[in-house]
């Protein structure tokens, strides 16, 4: 068996082939989309998504979900501009605060998920609503932010040459990006993520610490949420509390879109990449022809979605099938 | 809890107890599974005796039952609906994030219907209701057939189905004042609200045609162990198919409820997030996320407390913004009890494990 | 599951092939509306405008997109629309996206009133002009949109209170239903209602009917069983106001007599309720805004300097008034 | 075994007790340096109770443990294993969805400066699985390799560590004779290394051919501990079974019951030249009413890849398969089994339980999936077949309403029997009918094939155990390689079979 081509990584260079004929379509019909300044932006607008759906990745690859995500953001987000707006801190303070307070939030749950044998959905969806009422009780409306060091923050720019460049938002996506492959890649951690979600029973009999690993990825799901969130008042440079309605269900399509299995133990954070493009790249290639209404766009995302979800099932299995005689 | 005793349990003896002594067990179960969801709403209702005054207070309105019992019934309906086809799902071991959707494009279809054509009213409700079962018919193909993960299969429609819904109503509200359509949501049957007949009937309907066929044996051994259904010629994609099919119908009923509650087609709005509510109802209600056992009365139970909550928070005036935190104290005190629940079957489990 | 039948791999294959068709399909349909390059500048170039929208959430909104995309036809411009389902995050990928694309203009109606500072700056830095259209948003530096052409939603509420006030000659129990929480005209109109309420008015319980029929219509079902002795509803929008007048009339009240009803947008739904009597007033809020955004947008192209902000005067409409108006209801 | 070595292990009167079911009583145990200690017993003699409380799954409730002289309590397998025990499981407890490499190191993994070294850890999984005398890519992911290379791999897991006590619950199972001879040569020579093992097994050869010690659990107390070379094997027996060894004789190699001259039956079944890439390449093979075939061959011979050729489970590439003359396309179980076929699968986890439904309902499940959904067997005819064989195959369950999942495994495989019987097929096909299950059960199955082919069924018959394959068959096809080698009839004797097997 080839060592790059094997059946664990052809569901990854199937999805990529996706994205490439994706792009390549797209770029063929719109004049301007296959441009640096385009890709780019693929990754500094969808940075948001990026990192929920990173941290997603560990949770599904453990076996569980979390539903949670989307009003974590939200209150992270609130709490940093609320912080630095009226509450006058330093935003240093202020994101890391929020980014602590994300992780303890993911660790009560992981807590409660494990200790107490609860289903993860429950528990998430738990977590979900009362994230969002907790971001309410900090604002009830948007709050800006103006402080010299979002200036600074914004105006780094790291240029592609063109006028394609990657801002911050982008810039911290890729970090986490690259943290998390190595994370699970190369960590004892990331290893027992993937051996709890294989089978969880073994897990515990191989003597691995379940009870760390599962309550762990919680957490780092929790750690991910609020940076997600922090990312977001860079984006948007405010705080919003009714932010990321829904972003939990997209971000799980990108991860599964990305060949994780629900069922845990089967996939790659790389492929969560690739997930987020494709998603990014249907949106943003919906968007430049723009001549869609607001029903036949969204008919179109979900038509697309299929469409290249079976795609990816077909280049996955005739790949197989021919690389199997070969082993 | 009751079993502690250590008697040492015999098979040979046991078994001379009878046939009737298994079958009660099996009762006995089912009943067990019940019971958290039912203590959870009890425990919810009681606290509205104390803190909720007129919470109970039913009368005589127009000869018919009024009241704040009566509301939490009339609107919990659609979520009861909405449940009782999603039980059926997740015990095939997979999820329907499409039924807000389909409710959309059952409210729109029958509106345009009973607006734009003359058809008789039962005509255009079977109509849609088939419409229905045919989208989710397709959800079940990409899920049975194709092999999708059912998330991301619903998924999808979840996103379509409503750019449908808004395509079919040209993105407009459509109102409507055909009075058979509207007595579905708002009539009064026997003093009660019709929807409660309807989910009542539904209910009967599919207890009946799980329970009696054996659709449920199928269906409990596909989502606890495909495989090994497969093998013993059980037709597992079909009852797959069947039951997103399944699902479809009910969410086309409750779109049809929802639509005629407001006598108006609301394409862009009705149904939101009403799925969460419908897997957490099932969910609450004893039936496992993994597949398997199912327990429809549960997830009846289960809809009607998020509806009691719902209904809770509206009559103490808490600030709508905030309302989502005593509702995420509910939903992790409603896990919480299943978690004993739980443990103790646990322990159990150990107990034959061990002396094997 | 290694075991595949052949009807699924012809489905399968025949998936792909429609993959590649729709979105081949999904272009423009003669080559020549495609968005210009940004050689060609040309006398006879189209323009081209991004329309950024909130979403398709309500019938006002769909009637505010309608009115922009057929005034933009009239007026022989390409219109790129960009529906954000409601959310901040798509909107600003859209304005970006816009940005990459080239576009002459942008019209944007933003979903909420902070967080544009960073998108409109790369706009400026483009040198692309931004039309706010519906509501205002909070920036540091005005010179960030050229003009704001929008309704004034305090003031719309303000305006609600004050007829109230008058009608009941000050003395009101009134259940408000909110919007969804969060949402811009939710908290202004909350907040202009509040503000004009005199002493012997009061909110005797406010809850989120989230915007919809279906919400109006469930929360007021409740409140009339806690509060059966209310006298007036103030809803944030014409459809929880429908929603609350089906209620009322199953609880046996008249809604129009025994309560008063009056809410904020004016479609045509509320003016059929109110010449039934059912509704007794809404305040305009009007959606039509595409004759008077693409103007701004034209002269905004063309360098003029244009009025920050072009306020559009709402007005109250009541039962009286009502049956005259309806016909001229488009939406 | 003149003087004894050093206690290593030492547990004293260990009770641990579940609702309803008194587990252990007042049981003792003791592992010395260098030793292979065999513990013996049918199921539910305490065995598995034992080993999970010296791995730490479960806590004692009474008693003592003394590892190396000190208390020794663990609450977990990691805090076994850290404290120098541990353990391989009868089912192997690995993950399916890892590669070789980290199932052998996973928790313990080479790391540098915090991250895991792949190309350090790859060498070091290759060497333990090479003192095991095992030669695999260790990149493979471990689903793709069989169940015996995976218990290879557990064990080889398991000795990684610095282990003074190693627990070896059923390791051989699912191995075939050359393998467990390599296990077998690694146990002694860790033995020789001071090792104290623990071997569970319900092969009586293996416990003769390398344990020193033996203990007899029963009815989770303790019968006795015993060296081996001074236990003879029919006592082992009935102090086992708790019965007088007179009464117990070895069982009489049965003779095929039909004679060379009788005329033969009609042909059931008939597959000719049956392939399927990647599977199988060439199978022909015929099976008579009422004959038992027996399908020999080393794992990965295509066994069980040929059974589900047969069973509709997978699509054959090429060749004819034909039953009662008829052409069959088989192509879906549910084809298989309207034909008259069954197929009882040698993963019972994965291919043949629902764990969380009933014994009924998992008796009754093929059976009414052959009714289809509308015709519901009524509950009370449910019942009947349940408890009738309950009673005809003596599945030890309390009552019918039982979870399957909580049966032993003998008892699980023989509802799975009964699934089948219950549809009364006219051939069925029992793919390692007897992996995993006690000395007791494997009989009392071997009869049972005995009696269904007297009443006129047909039986292909798969198992690694060739004695038994050789027992229980008329006929016996040999497969190697995936491809069919010969064919015996008459005369069975192992050194044919292994002659074919082995010839180039």
């Amino acid at each position: 068996m080839n060592r790059w081509l094997n059946h664990r990584t052809l569901p990854l260079l199937a999805t990529f082939g996706v994205l490439v004929i994706l792009y390549g379509v797209a770029s063929m019909r719109y004049e301007g989309f296959f441009t640096g300044r385009v890709m780019a932006n693929l990754f500094a607008d969808n940075a948001v998504l990026g990192i929920c759906a990173i941290g997603m990745t560990f949770v599904i690859l453990s076996g569980g979900i979390d539903l949670s995500i989307g009003s974590v953001v939200a209150f992270t987000a609130v709490l940093v501009a609320s912080l630095v707006g009226p509450g006058g801190w330093h935003p240093v303070p202020a994101m890391g605060l929020a980014i602590v307070l994300g992780g303890l939030f993911g660790l009560g749950q992981g807590w409660l998920i494990h200790y107490f044998a609860l289903p993860p959905f429950l528990v998430t969806l738990g977590g979900m609503f009362f994230a969002r009422g907790m971001a309410f009780v900090v604002t009830k409306e948007s709050v800006g932010i103006h402080h010299s060091f979002y200036d600074m923050l914004l105006s780094m720019h790291l240029g592609l040459g063109g006028r394609a460049t990657l801002p911050a938002t982008a810039l911290i996506f890729l970090l986490v990006l690259v943290v998390a492959v190595g994370v699970s890649h190369f960590t004892t951690f990331g290893r027992n993520v993937y051996a709890l979600g294989g089978n969880p029973e073994s897990a515990r009999l191989m003597g691995l610490p379940v009870a760390g690993t599962r309550v762990g990825v919680y957490a780092l799901n929790g750690v991910c949420s609020a940076l997600a969130g922090v990312v977001n008042t860079l984006y948007t440079g405010s705080g919003n509390p009714a932010m990321g309605m829904g972003l939990e269900l997209d971000a799980i399509a990108a991860v599964v879109i990305g060949g994780t299995l629900l069922a845990g133990g089967v996939g790659f954070v790389e492929g969560t990449l690739l997930g987020v493009l494709i998603f990014g790249t249907i949106h943003s290639a919906l968007l430049f022809d723009g001549r869609l209404n607001s029903w036949w766009l969204r008919i179109a995302i979900g038509t697309l979605l299929l469409l290249f979800i079976l795609l990816q099932k077909e280049i996955t299995r005739r790949a197989t099938a021919q690389a199997r005689p070969g082993t | 809890m009751s079993g502690s005793t250590p008697n040492k349990t015999e098979p040979a003896a046991r078994r001379d107890g009878g046939a009737s002594v298994p079958a009660g067990r099996a009762r006995d179960a089912a009943w067990r599974r019940v019971l958290w969801p039912l203590l959870s709403l009890g425990v919810l209702l009681l606290f509205n005796l104390f803190f909720a005054p007129g919470f109970f207070h039913l009368e005589i309105k127009d000869g018919h039952l009024y009241g704040t019992l009566v509301d939490i019934l009339n609107q919990g309906s659609k979520t009861m609906l909405l449940a009782i086809g999603m039980t059926l799902v997740i015990a095939s071991g997979g999820v329907d994030l499409s039924v807000g959707s389909i409710m959309a494009i059952a409210g729109a279809a029958a509106a345009i219907l009973v607006t734009q054509a003359a058809w008789p009213f039962l005509l255009v409700v079977g109509v849609c209701l088939a419409l229905c079962a045919l989208i989710g018919a397709g959800n079940g193909a990409l899920v049975a057939l194709l092999g999708m993960q059912p998330i991301v299969a619903t998924l999808i429609l979840m996103v379509a189905g409503r750019g449908v819904a808004m395509l079919l109503t040209d993105g407009q509200i459509i109102t409507f004042d055909r009075p058979a359509f509207v007595f579905l949501g708002n009539g009064h049957f026997l003093g009660v609200p019709f929807t409660a007949t309807i989910v009542a009937t539904v209910l009967a309907l599919t207890t009946l045609l799980t329970r009696r066929t054996a659709v449920g044996l199928f269906l409990e051994a596909t989502g606890d162990n495909e495989t090994a259904s497969r093998f013993c010629g059980v037709p597992t994609r079909a009852i797959k198919v069947l039951v997103y099919a399944f699902s479809g119908t009910c969410a086309g009923v409750a779109g049809l409820i929802a639509a005629s509650n407001i006598k108006a087609a609301d394409p862009s709005r009705v149904g939101e997030m009403m799925e969460l509510d419908a897997i957490f109802a099932v969910v609450v209600g004893g039936t496992a996320l993994t597949g398997g056992r199912f327990t429809l009365a549960g997830s009846v139970i289960g809809a009607l407390l998020i509806q009691t909550l719902t209904t809770t928070m509206y009559n103490l005036g808490m600030p709508p913004a905030i309302a989502p935190v005593p509702k995420a104290v509910v939903v992790v005190l409603a896990c919480l009890l299943q978690s004993d629940k739980l443990r103790s079957g646990l322990r159990i489990r150990r107990t034959r494990g061990g002396a094997a | 599951m290694k075991h595949t039948s052949s009807p699924r791999r012809i489905l399968a294959a025949g998936a792909c092939a429609l993959a590649a068709l729709l979105l081949a399909g999904c272009g423009p349909s003669s080559e020549s509306s495609g968005p210009g390059g940004q050689g060609d500048s040309g006398q006879g170039k189209v323009l081209l405008i991004g329309f950024a929208q909130v979403g398709a959430e309500s019938a006002w909104r769909t009637a505010e997109t309608r009115s922009i995309m057929e005034e933009a036809v009239k007026r022989g411009l390409d219109l790129n629309f960009a529906d954000a389902q409601g959310k901040q995050e798509n909107q600003i990928k859209a304005v970006r996206l816009f940005i990459a694309q080239g576009v002459d203009a942008i019209i944007l109606a933003p979903v909420v009133e902070t967080g544009w500072e960073p998108v409109l700056q790369e706009a400026k830095r483009a040198g692309i002009p931004v039309v706010l259209v519906d509501r205002g948003i909070k920036v540091a530096d005005e010179s960030l949109f050229a003009t704001l052409i929008a309704s004034d939603f305090v003031a719309e509420g303000r305006m609600a209170a004050e007829w109230l006030a008058t009608k009941t000659g000050g003395t009101a129990s009134i259940v408000e239903l909110q919007g969804t929480p969060g949402a811009a005209p939710a908290i202004d109109r909350k907040k202009g209602f509040a503000d004009a309420l005199t002493s012997g008015m009061k909110i005797i319980a406010s809850q989120s009917g989230d915007f919809r029929r279906t919400g109006g219509k469930e929360v007021m079902e409740a409140l009339l069983k806690v509060h059966p002795n209310l006298t007036a509803v103030y809803a944030h929008n014409d459809d929880m106001a429908l929603g609350a007048i089906q209620a009322l009339e199953e609880a046996g009240k008249k809604p129009g007599t025994d309560v008063l009803v009056v809410s904020i947008d004016g479609v045509k739904d509320a003016f059929e309720a109110m010449v039934a009597g059912k509704l007794n007033g809404t305040v305009e809020c009007n959606p039509l805004l595409g004759p008077l955004a693409l103007d701004a947008v034209l002269k905004a192209v063309q360098g003029e300097t244009l009025p920050k902000r072009t306020i559009v005067p709402d007005r109250l409409f009541t039962m009286d008034m009502a049956a005259a108006e309806l016909p001229n209801r488009k939406y | 075994m003149h003087t004894p070595s050093p206690e290593r292990l030492r547990a004293r009167h260990l009770g641990k007790s579940f609702p309803g079911v008194t587990a252990l009583d007042d049981v003792a145990f003791t592992l010395r340096t260098g030793e292979i200690h065999a513990l013996m017993g049918e199921n539910g003699a305490g065995k598995s109770t034992l080993i999970k409380i010296l791995t730490g799954v479960y806590r004692a409730e009474a008693g003592t443990i003394e590892l190396e002289g000190r208390p020794f309590s663990p609450a977990s397998p990691r805090e076994a294993e850290a404290a120098g025990l541990s353990t391989v499981y009868q089912e192997v407890n690995l993950i399916p969805t890892l590669s070789i490499a980290e199932n052998i190191l996973l928790g313990r993994q080479p790391r540098r400066m915090g991250l895991v070294q792949w190309g350090a850890m790859r060498r070091q999984a290759a060497r333990a699985l090479e003192r095991l005398g095992l030669e695999l890519d260790v990149r493979r992911e471990l689903r793709s390799i069989s169940i015996a290379l995976q218990q290879m791999v557990a064990i080889a897991r398991a000795l990684d560590v610095q282990a003074r006590v190693l627990i070896l619950d059923e390791p051989t199972s699912s191995l075939d004779e050359q393998e467990c001879q390599a296990l077998f040569t690694i146990m002694r020579r860790l033995r020789d290394q001071g090792l104290a093992m623990a071997f569970v097994t319900h092969f009586l050869d293996q416990v003769y051919d390398v344990s020193d010690r033996i203990t007899v659990l029963r009815n989770g107390r303790l019968v006795g501990e015993f060296a081996t070379d001074q236990l003879p094997r029919l006592e082992l027996i009935g102090k086992m079974l708790g019965r007088d060894v007179s009464e117990f004789a070895p069982a009489p190699d049965a003779p095929p019951a039909t004679g060379a001259d009788a005329p033969p039956a009609r042909i059931f079944l008939q597959a000719r030249d049956l392939g399927r890439k990647g599977a199988v390449q060439s199978v022909d093979l015929s099976v008579r009413q009422g004959e038992v075939v027996g399908l020999a061959g080393l794992l990965g011979s295509g066994r069980t890849e040929t059974a589900r050729l047969l069973f509709g489970i997978d699509a054959r590439d090429h060749g004819s398969l034909e039953v009662e003359g008829q052409p069959a396309a088989m192509r879906s179980p549910r084809e298989a089994i309207r034909r008259g076929l069954a197929f009882c699968s040698e993963d019972r986890k994965t291919e043949g339980l629902a764990p969380n439904l009933s014994v009924r309902e998992n008796l009754v499940l093929a059976m009414q999936a052959g009714r289809g959904a509308l015709r519901r067997l009524p509950r009370a005819e449910q019942q009947q077949v349940a408890d009738h064989y309950i009673q005809a195959l003596h599945i030890k369950t309390p009552d019918a309403e039982t979870p399957i999942r909580n049966l032993s495994g003998g008892n699980q495989q023989k509802v799975l029997l009964a699934r089948w019987l219950a549809m009364q097929p006219r051939l069925i096909i029992l793919d390692e009918p007897t992996r995993g299950i006690d000395v007791g059960a494997k009989a009392e199955i071997e009869k049972l094939v005995g009696s269904l082919r007297e009443r006129g069924l047909s039986v292909l018959f798969i198992s690694s155990e060739l004695d038994e394959v050789l027992r229980v068959s008329q006929r016996v096809v040999v497969l190697r390689d995936r491809r069919k080698v010969g064919e015996l009839e008459g005369e069975l004797d192992e050194q044919r079979v292994l002659n074919l097997i082995a010839r180039a």
